[in-house]
């Protein structure tokens, strides 16, 4: 791999840039691998790094039907956190943000890895109480959640100028989550495409799965795509919103429905808010990118939706909670609005999983699933690997179904 | 747009949502294995296409519509058959 | 006034909600009732006593307050057959009447109902949302009478107050 | 004015009797009403505007309209907003704009010292380094660079915001030639349309040039026709609009400026249309070579715009590049007007004779191109492909060809097709009902429009269900259009900066940059580079990013595809979009008959589910939180108190099959109550968790009174009209929320049969004639009420039910009444604690999704006996596998003065492990004179008796598991 830094910047720019390789290769489809990653969105190339570097598996494809990276990573609002509520959630999460702190050097391809810290606008008690439960738990797991007073939290959000005393929802608290952070979604998915791919890994682009194919014993055989049959005796499921869809041609069901989740920025300006600004008792949460542009996302639209787009009412709800605290904001412009379509399990927490068909495992639910990325790789490659689920994801497994045993985490609220 | 059965089309914003069609509760609690109803109770339709489901007028007359919905395309495309 | 209207709280109203197929209340309570509307979403009137019919087997009666009395005896919702729900509900709404030229501005901005007089027309009224809630719009003589839960009321003389400032 | 000042000493469509003052850049200029600041600025000889993104390198005004890459301003005072293309800042008195993105000023602007390590900063430079240490040490570097504008401090001050909605039948984008044609027929059919242009006139490009319709100045014949269409009873004419959202089911959002109410800033229309016609017309394109963005090139239309618009001339020796026909027009336009043409370059081979008509004895070199400009700040001069001297000027006017603005078609899912002939994105096939009409769709030319308009305007005026007569079209002229493909000068030089997006900063090599490193598709071209991601969405330049990918694979252009057309069309602002929702009504809130009288006690108000305002507490001076509270709670437990309860559900059930009903959705057995009696129950969701809990009351026989919690109330609504409607459709069941038609004052405590007494009634209200658990009609301090005895609070208490109206009286009289017995009012902070006492669980306390009834240590509301109710099986199946249960204990705290923070979790022997359990609820118990808490608790039953250890963060609390209950366990007092 071509390594990235000010040197080999400096040497490049010497001829103006042409001898700059490809970040990953366009190689031949083969008819068979050892395992096969359906899926190359964040979950599915991370799933590939780490089989290649954790489990040494490097005969291993990533199937993509469109352009790698073009899913709901392209999309999200790249919020990067660890603030849940069930000792079934926290530790995964803590997991996966401290991956994603070394992984710019990991991968060598900058993330812009931005540990801002987010901090949520309390205006209700309720919502109070229900953080400082959050924080008493999370503490267990070394996670920080501080409340700070309301002029602590004007002072570090000087634009914050609304939510006074006399208004509808009076602040009453702020809570910061120290660790919480912000990167460029674009590099995640191609610095592990890119480092993946020098491992050995094939990444196919336009390379659509159709169904997947099973033996005679029932365990998965390979994957039918268009552009023919591959076969792999391991197969993971990382399509994000499309994992029924597939799964139905193995024969499982799954407890999951596909919603539409849209996200807006507005116009680029000067920073003026430097920590992720969260709102839950209104219902929007923003940050301000390097470029300068506010990412800001609201609630899910009602019923299910394979259309990624967004419902003038949903937006507007948050374009009011936004200016209730953000008055300025009035004048501030939309730049451009769109959606993502992601799956929701029946408890809302997230699957990561073996299934009934021995060989095919999934991974799925992630509607608040950036920030898992690293460690939802990490341990569905352990899952493929070893057959057997890493103790993190110990609660993430299909059985609690089953038995109607949900992991009820309420700790996922408006920023995602 | 949703088409209420008494009132006609009316803004979504107008209804309240409740879920795809899920096959109707059994008559009573005991029959059927543990898996059917666990079955039943978590895993809805997730078409690609086409889905039934169910809203109710809730700002408006409080009729109930059920509709066969594109998940692609969000057009309704049969209109509610509810009384 | 940026729109040309009068908008002003209603004194209350007698209001009943009627429930159950209209042979069954028609023959509990014929004399008292004005005629059964026959379009979805209108209102018939007697005596200044108005049934709009608002839902499948559902009905308003609304009526000047000085009858309520009367009608609670006339309709006795105590004593009818178990088919029929007769309900006194003249709290549970306020009234508006918003009245002037640029009446049907004020609706637009409140609500997504479209109350051009080729779908609206005289008789009509219906339940809708207005500013976020369940309303009730009835078109009257030169407006319209806006009515909503009466714990919303204070929510909504703030917002007509604030869109016509 | 001298004959060498820009502005022209006639035409234009300015108003020159009336002078506008303005500041630019703290220096004070004048122009006139009609003018955007773009013409006013270009009129006074400014042409350096701002600086861009990446580079720092000089922006000038490089188009007339709302494609505007690269000259930005912000403006300040009540106007303040940031990255303003000057070519949409309509000029006013009084004006104050500045430069963005540069410091101290653009013509000294320290950031261009980038430019000097530009061939450091390839497109996606920053992945490839900044990362060691780490990211967040040149974070704020870059930050600083970011944004262009600063964004506004404050929100205007005087004016305000409106969001409305609106009907039609057609609604027309675009009052074009074609858009106003399309109108005007569907109009004169008898439908209701809605026309709406972006632009201050009507007329779109029409105002641009110098064309004629039936004989005279196409301008006046489209003012002429706006007119006619604005007094129609069933039209609406907006200008200063731009449609720019086409939603699902044809609902489009509509961005209105300076309408025409006083106090009205912006105006948002949602717009409900049966049938659409987009007549937005075309956008010219850039030209790609070497030096492209210098102040000075212009786009030929925008040069036509500022001659016949405004009656500027932006240059006075001009070249022109063009690929296609049009830029001749605009070349005599620019002859016309005195401006000496140099050259036309055109990159064709061959030029027509329609063409050279039009521009007689002026040079045109065909089969060439630019390949170089010349000047610092300001265009000096144009190398050429043909001769190495280059060609003096203050003008390079190009076009790179035409596209249709098909945004709203494809926002409305419409698919395009490449078109090699108008080498443009055309619409192909449309899915919502939609009509694209015009240059909008690919009909360039006059004549071409004003057909396609009206027969469009037929055609959705049909389709809405109308008989359109199609008018005679009127009669006009315009040369044919031809255009062949140019996308980049064969040859640059490396490093050489041609733009396609002049806003980033994204050049040719940076294209060619991203396909060599694999970034293949044009998506992720875009992201590599940032192409066309900028405020103008790449409106002049991604057609020509897209030639680059395509030409550069060797792949049609068409199969390179382009990127998501996205809303907004054009950027708008949020104040626009809340609109009216602000300040108090924000969210809704709803009040209680008693809210005047709570204001007027001081009661400290709060927001209390269901977007309910009520009291948290009634201090009084000098009381800390705690003695408020405390005094309240004793009130109850010792004398008596009073707390309003009417947002609490009401519903009144009736019909046949009302009994069984409330035996399916409750767990335990309503059916066998008689007439005026009562029970609490528990609600499971289907999933065999507690949905809600609340008391029903039988009224007689199938009539119900059943009311539910605060919060839930809509919850159970629902799902009561669910099950009546698909899962029992043949019960007769009939539900009326009486929420609102009933209020209630409940007064509590030892002496509150008291106060009853003393209240006046005509009831009997002895333990003997209305025991717990039965309601009774009759006369209660004159009023006519309800008398219900429920106890929420652990002690005897009569929930007194009367007309809203009658409230307030009641109030008085409850409070005159108890004055003799110390009577408080009471808030929710009291009741919790009271509750608390009393182990009587709370929604969003105990009760958090997760438990069932048996957690709770409620078995006994389980019914053994029914064969069914809702949640029943999930219940089962859930206890069937046996897992480990958190269940409902009292907790109390081993030191007597501690308490713990609501939420503080359990741990085994208080380690940092995880949890075993949490403190739901933690009061200070006014009966114990001490803390008390409730919590969920691994196997906690058989916990009881035993210790258990909470978990802070910097210490552990021992506490005692007791029952989950703290007073009267037997329940003696509530009965009493
Ligand atoms: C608007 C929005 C905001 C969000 N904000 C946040 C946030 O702030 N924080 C957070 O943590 N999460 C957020 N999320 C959620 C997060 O984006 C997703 O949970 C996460 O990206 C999903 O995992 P992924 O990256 O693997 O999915 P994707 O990127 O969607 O990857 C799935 C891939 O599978 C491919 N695929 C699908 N079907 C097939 C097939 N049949 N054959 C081959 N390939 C196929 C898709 O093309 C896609 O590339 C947000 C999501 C949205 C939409
Ligand atoms: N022959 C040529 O070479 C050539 C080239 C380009 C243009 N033209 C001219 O194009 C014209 C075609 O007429 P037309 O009516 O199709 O287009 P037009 O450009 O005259 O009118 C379109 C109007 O729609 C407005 N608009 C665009 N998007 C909008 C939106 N989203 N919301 C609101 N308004 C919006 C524009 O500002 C403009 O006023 C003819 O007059 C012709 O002369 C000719
Ligand atoms: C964090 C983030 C920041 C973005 N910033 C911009 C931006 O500055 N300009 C822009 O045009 N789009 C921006 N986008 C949106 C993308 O252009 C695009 O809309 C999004 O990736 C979804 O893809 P689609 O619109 O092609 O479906 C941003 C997206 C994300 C996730
Ligand atoms: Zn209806």
């Amino acid at each position: 791999m071509q390594r990235y830094s000010l040197l080999s910047l400096a040497r490049n720019a010497l001829t103006y840039h042409q001898g700059w390789e490809r970040a990953w290769r366009s190689p031949p489809l083969r008819d068979s691998y050892d395992v096969i990653v359906i899926g190359a969105g964040g979950h599915g190339l991370a799933t590939a790094y780490y089989l290649a570097k954790n489990h040494g598996l490097t005969n291993v494809a990533v199937l993509e039907r469109g352009w790698l990276g073009g899913g709901n990573v392209a999309r999200n609002t790249v919020t990067i956190r660890s603030n849940y509520m069930r000792d079934a959630s926290i530790p995964f999460f803590v997991k996966s943000v401290e991956l994603y702190e070394g992984l710019t050097r990991d991968v060598n391809f900058n993330m812009m890895h931005s540990k801002r810290t987010m901090i949520d606008v309390i205006q209700t008690y309720p919502g109070l109480r229900d953080r400082r439960r959050r924080q008493l738990v999370m503490d267990l797991y070394g996670s920080t959640y501080e409340q700070i007073t309301v002029p602590e939290l004007r002072k570090r959000i000087p634009a914050l100028t609304g939510g006074g005393r006399d208004s509808r929802l009076p602040i009453v608290a702020g809570m910061v989550h120290t660790e919480a952070a912000v990167n460029r979604h674009d590099a995640v998915a191609w610095g592990y495409a890119r480092a993946a791919d020098a491992m050995g890994v094939e990444i196919h682009q336009n390379t659509g799965v159709t169904s997947i194919t099973r033996g005679s014993d029932g365990s998965v055989t390979g994957v039918e795509t268009l552009r023919g049959r591959i076969a792999a005796k391991k197969v993971a499921v990382a399509v994000s919103g499309h994992t029924t869809t597939l799964t139905e041609t193995a024969g499982l069901a799954l407890p999951l429905r596909t919603i539409n989740l849209s996200a807006f920025v507005s116009e680029p300006v000067r920073p003026l808010v430097d920590v992720i600004v969260n709102c839950p008792d209104l219902g929007v949460y923003f940050s301000q990118s390097d470029k300068g542009e506010m990412v800001i996302g609201g609630a899910t639209d009602l019923g299910q939706s394979f259309r990624r787009d967004i419902k003038q009412h949903v937006f507007e709800d948050a374009v009011v909670a936004m200016l209730e605290l953000f008055p300025s904001f009035k004048r501030l412009k939309l730049l451009r609005q769109w959606g993502g379509h992601l799956d929701i399990a029946h408890d809302a927490s997230p699957i990561v999983s073996k299934t009934d068909v021995a060989g095919l495992y999934v991974t799925a639910g992630w509607w608040g699933g950036y920030k898992a990325i690293p460690a939802g790789g990490f341990t569905l490659a352990h899952l493929i690997a070893n057959d057997a689920p890493h103790p993190l994801i110990d609660k993430f497994g299909l059985d609690r179904f089953r038995h109607l045993e949900f992991v009820s985490e309420t700790g996922t609220t408006t920023a995602r | 747009m949703i088409t209420c059965p008494f009132c006609g089309p009316r803004s979504e914003t107008e209804f309240t949502y409740a879920g795809p069609e899920m096959g109707r509760r059994p008559a009573d609690a005991s029959g059927g294995s543990d898996e059917e109803w666990a079955e039943a109770l978590t895993v809805p339709p997730n078409p690609v296409g086409p889905v039934v489901e169910h809203w109710r007028h809730g700002k408006g007359c409080g009729a109930w519509v059920t509709i066969t919905r594109d998940t692609r395309t969000h057009e309704v495309l049969e209109p509610g058959d509810d009384g | 006034m940026i729109y040309e209207v009068r908008i002003g709280r209603l004194p209350m109203s007698a209001l009943f909600s009627l429930q159950g197929a209209s042979e069954a209340i028609g023959s509990w309570a014929e004399s008292v009732l004005p005629a059964f509307p026959t379009m979805p979403n209108t209102v018939t009137e007697m005596d200044a006593r108005q049934l709009l019919w608002l839902g499948a087997e559902t009905w308003l009666l609304r009526a000047p307050i000085e009858q309520e009395e009367t009608l609670l005896a006339d309709l006795r919702p105590t004593e009818a057959s178990e088919d029929i729900s007769i309900v006194c509900v003249s709290d549970a709404l306020v009234f508006w009447r918003i009245e002037g030229d640029e009446a049907d501005q004020i609706i637009a901005i409140g609500s997504p109902l479209d109350v051009h007089p080729r779908v609206f027309p005289d008789t009509a009224a219906t339940w809708t949302e207005c500013f976020g809630q369940r309303a009730l719009v009835q078109r009257v003589r030169g407006g319209f009478d806006l009515a909503v839960d009466r714990s919303y009321a204070p929510m909504f003389d703030d917002y007509l107050a604030r869109i016509t400032a | 004015m001298t004959d060498n000042s820009p502005r022209l000493p006639q035409g234009g469509r300015i108003d020159r009797s009336r002078v506008l003052r303005f500041t630019f850049n703290d220096r004070a200029y004048q122009g006139f009403e009609g003018d955007t600041l773009a013409s006013a600025l270009l009129a006074n000889g400014v042409h350096l505007i701002g600086r861009s993104f990446k580079y720092h390198r000089p922006r000038g005004v490089f188009s007339a309209g709302v494609e505007e890459p690269g000259a930005l301003v912000e403006l300040e005072g009540d106007d303040a907003s940031g990255n303003r293309p000057v070519t949409t800042v309509r000029l006013t008195d009084g004006l104050v704009a500045r430069s963005v993105n540069c410091w101290p000023s653009p013509k000294f602007d320290l950031g261009a010292a980038t430019q000097l390590v530009a061939r450091m900063l390839p497109a996606g430079f920053y992945y490839k380094t900044f990362m060691w240490p780490d990211w967040r040490i040149f974070e704020p570097a870059i930050r600083r660079a970011a944004g262009m504008a600063g964004a506004p401090a404050k929100p205007p001050e005087t004016g305000r915001f409106e969001t409305r909605n609106a009907h039609t039948d057609v609604l027309v984008a675009g009052a074009g030639p074609a858009g106003l044609m399309a109108a005007y027929v569907a109009a004169k059919a008898g439908a209701r349309v809605l026309l709406a242009d972006d632009r201050a006139e009507p007329g779109g490009s029409l105002l641009d040039r110098r064309l004629t319709v039936n004989g005279g100045p196409a301008g006046d014949w489209a003012a002429t026709l706006w007119a006619d269409l604005a007094e129609m009873s069933e039209v609406t004419v907006l200008r200063d609009t731009t449609v720019w959202a086409y939603r699902e089911h044809n609902l489009l959002i509509l961005n209105q400026r300076n309408p025409d109410r006083p106090g009205l800033i912006e105006r948002t229309w949602r717009v409900r249309a049966k049938q659409t016609v987009l007549a937005t017309g075309a956008t010219e394109r850039m030209m790609v070579f070497p030096g492209n963005d210098r102040p000075g090139v212009m786009l030929a239309s925008g040069v036509q715009a500022y001659l016949n618009r405004y009656a500027v001339r932006p240059g006075k020796r001009a070249v022109i590049l063009t690929n296609n026909d049009s830029a001749y027009q605009a070349a005599a336009d620019m002859g016309a007007a005195g401006i000496e043409l140099a050259a036309i370059i055109d990159t064709r081979e061959a030029v027509s004779d329609a063409c050279r008509e039009q521009v007689p004895g002026v040079e045109i070199w065909a089969g060439a191109h630019v390949v170089d400009t010349l000047g610092r700040q300001r265009l000096t001069g144009v190398v050429t492909s043909q001769i190495t001297t280059p060609i003096p000027c203050d003008l390079l006017a190009v076009s790179g060809g035409w596209s249709p603005n098909v945004h709203l078609h494809s926002q409305a899912r419409g698919t395009l097709r490449w078109d090699p002939d108008s080498v443009a994105f055309v619409p192909e096939a449309t899915v919502q009902p939609s009509h694209s009409a015009g240059a909008a769709n690919g009909q360039l030319t006059l004549p071409e429009a004003l057909a396609s308009g009206a027969a469009q305007g037929v055609a959705a005026a049909e389709a809405a269900g109308f008989t359109p007569n199609p008018p005679p079209l009127p009669a006009a002229e315009e040369a044919p259009y031809t255009v062949e493909p140019f996308w980049a000068p064969p040859k640059m030089k490396p490093g050489a900066k041609a733009f396609v997006d002049l806003q980033n900063d994204v050049t040719a090599a940076d294209i060619a940059l991203a396909l060599r490193e694999g970034y293949d598709s044009v998506e992720h071209v875009k992201r590599y580079t940032t192409g066309g991601m900028g405020l103008d969405q790449g409106k002049t330049g991604n057609v020509n990013i897209i030639g680059l990918v395509a030409h550069a694979q060797g792949r049609a252009v068409g199969d390179v595809g382009t990127t998501t057309f996205r809303s907004p069309y054009t950027p708008v602002s949020f104040g626009s979009l809340a609109g009216q929702r602000e300040g108090s009504v924000v969210l809704p809130y709803r009040h209680t008959p008693l809210t005047d009288w709570n204001h007027a006690q001081g009661a400290f108000m709060y927001e209390a589910g269901a977007r309910w305002r009520r009291p948290g507490y009634f201090p009084r001076d000098g009381e800390t939180f705690q003695e408020t509270v405390n005094r309240e709670a004793l009130a109850v437990r010792e004398g008596v108190g009073v707390y309003d309860g009417s947002p609490l559900g009401t519903f009144e059930l009736k019909g046949r099959d009302t009994d069984r009903f409330l035996d399916l959705i409750y767990t335990n057995t309503f059916s066998t109550l008689k007439d005026g009696a009562g029970r609490y129950g528990i609600m499971l969701s289907e999933d065999g968790l507690i949905l809600d809990d609340g008391v029903s009351f039988r009224l007689g026989q199938s009539r119900w009174l059943m009311s539910t919690s605060t919060g839930h109330a809509d919850a159970v609504h629902h799902h009561m009209e669910r099950l009546r409607r698909y899962d029992r459709p043949d019960w007769h069941v009939q539900v009326t929320n009486v929420t609102s038609q009933w209020a209630n004052a409940t007064v509590c405590g030892p002496k509150a049969r008291d106060v009853m007494q003393a209240l006046g009634t005509d009831l009997d209200l002895s333990r003997e004639a209305l025991p717990f658990m039965h309601l009774a009609e009759g006369m209660v301090a004159g009023l006519l009420a309800r008398v219900i005895r429920v106890s929420f609070t652990g002690e005897i208490s009569f929930e007194i039910n009367v007309r809203p109206r009658d409230l307030p009286t009641l109030w008085e009289r409850i409070l005159e009444a108890g004055a003799p017995f110390g009577i408080q009012p009471v808030g929710s902070e009291a009741n919790h604690v009271l509750r608390v006492e009393k182990g009587f669980l709370s929604l969003g306390h105990e009760v958090d999704g997760t438990v069932d009834p048996f957690d709770l240590g409620m078995g006994w509301i389980v019914s053994k006996k029914k064969p069914d109710f809702i949640g029943k099986r999930a219940m089962e199946i859930r206890r069937s596998a046996g897992g480990p249960r958190w269940e409902l204990v009292g907790l109390l705290p081993e030191d007597v003065q501690d308490s713990i923070p609501e939420g503080a979790p359990l741990t085994p022997d208080g380690a940092k492990v995880p949890s075993e359990g949490f403190v739901s609820a933690c009061v200070f118990s006014v009966v114990h004179n001490r803390w008390v808490a409730l919590g969920l608790l691994q196997d906690g039953r058989a916990r009881i008796g035993h210790g258990a250890h909470v978990r802070l963060r910097d210490r552990v609390i021992g506490v005692q598991v007791v029952a989950p209950c703290f007073h009267d366990p037997d329940g003696e007092r509530l009965r009493g």
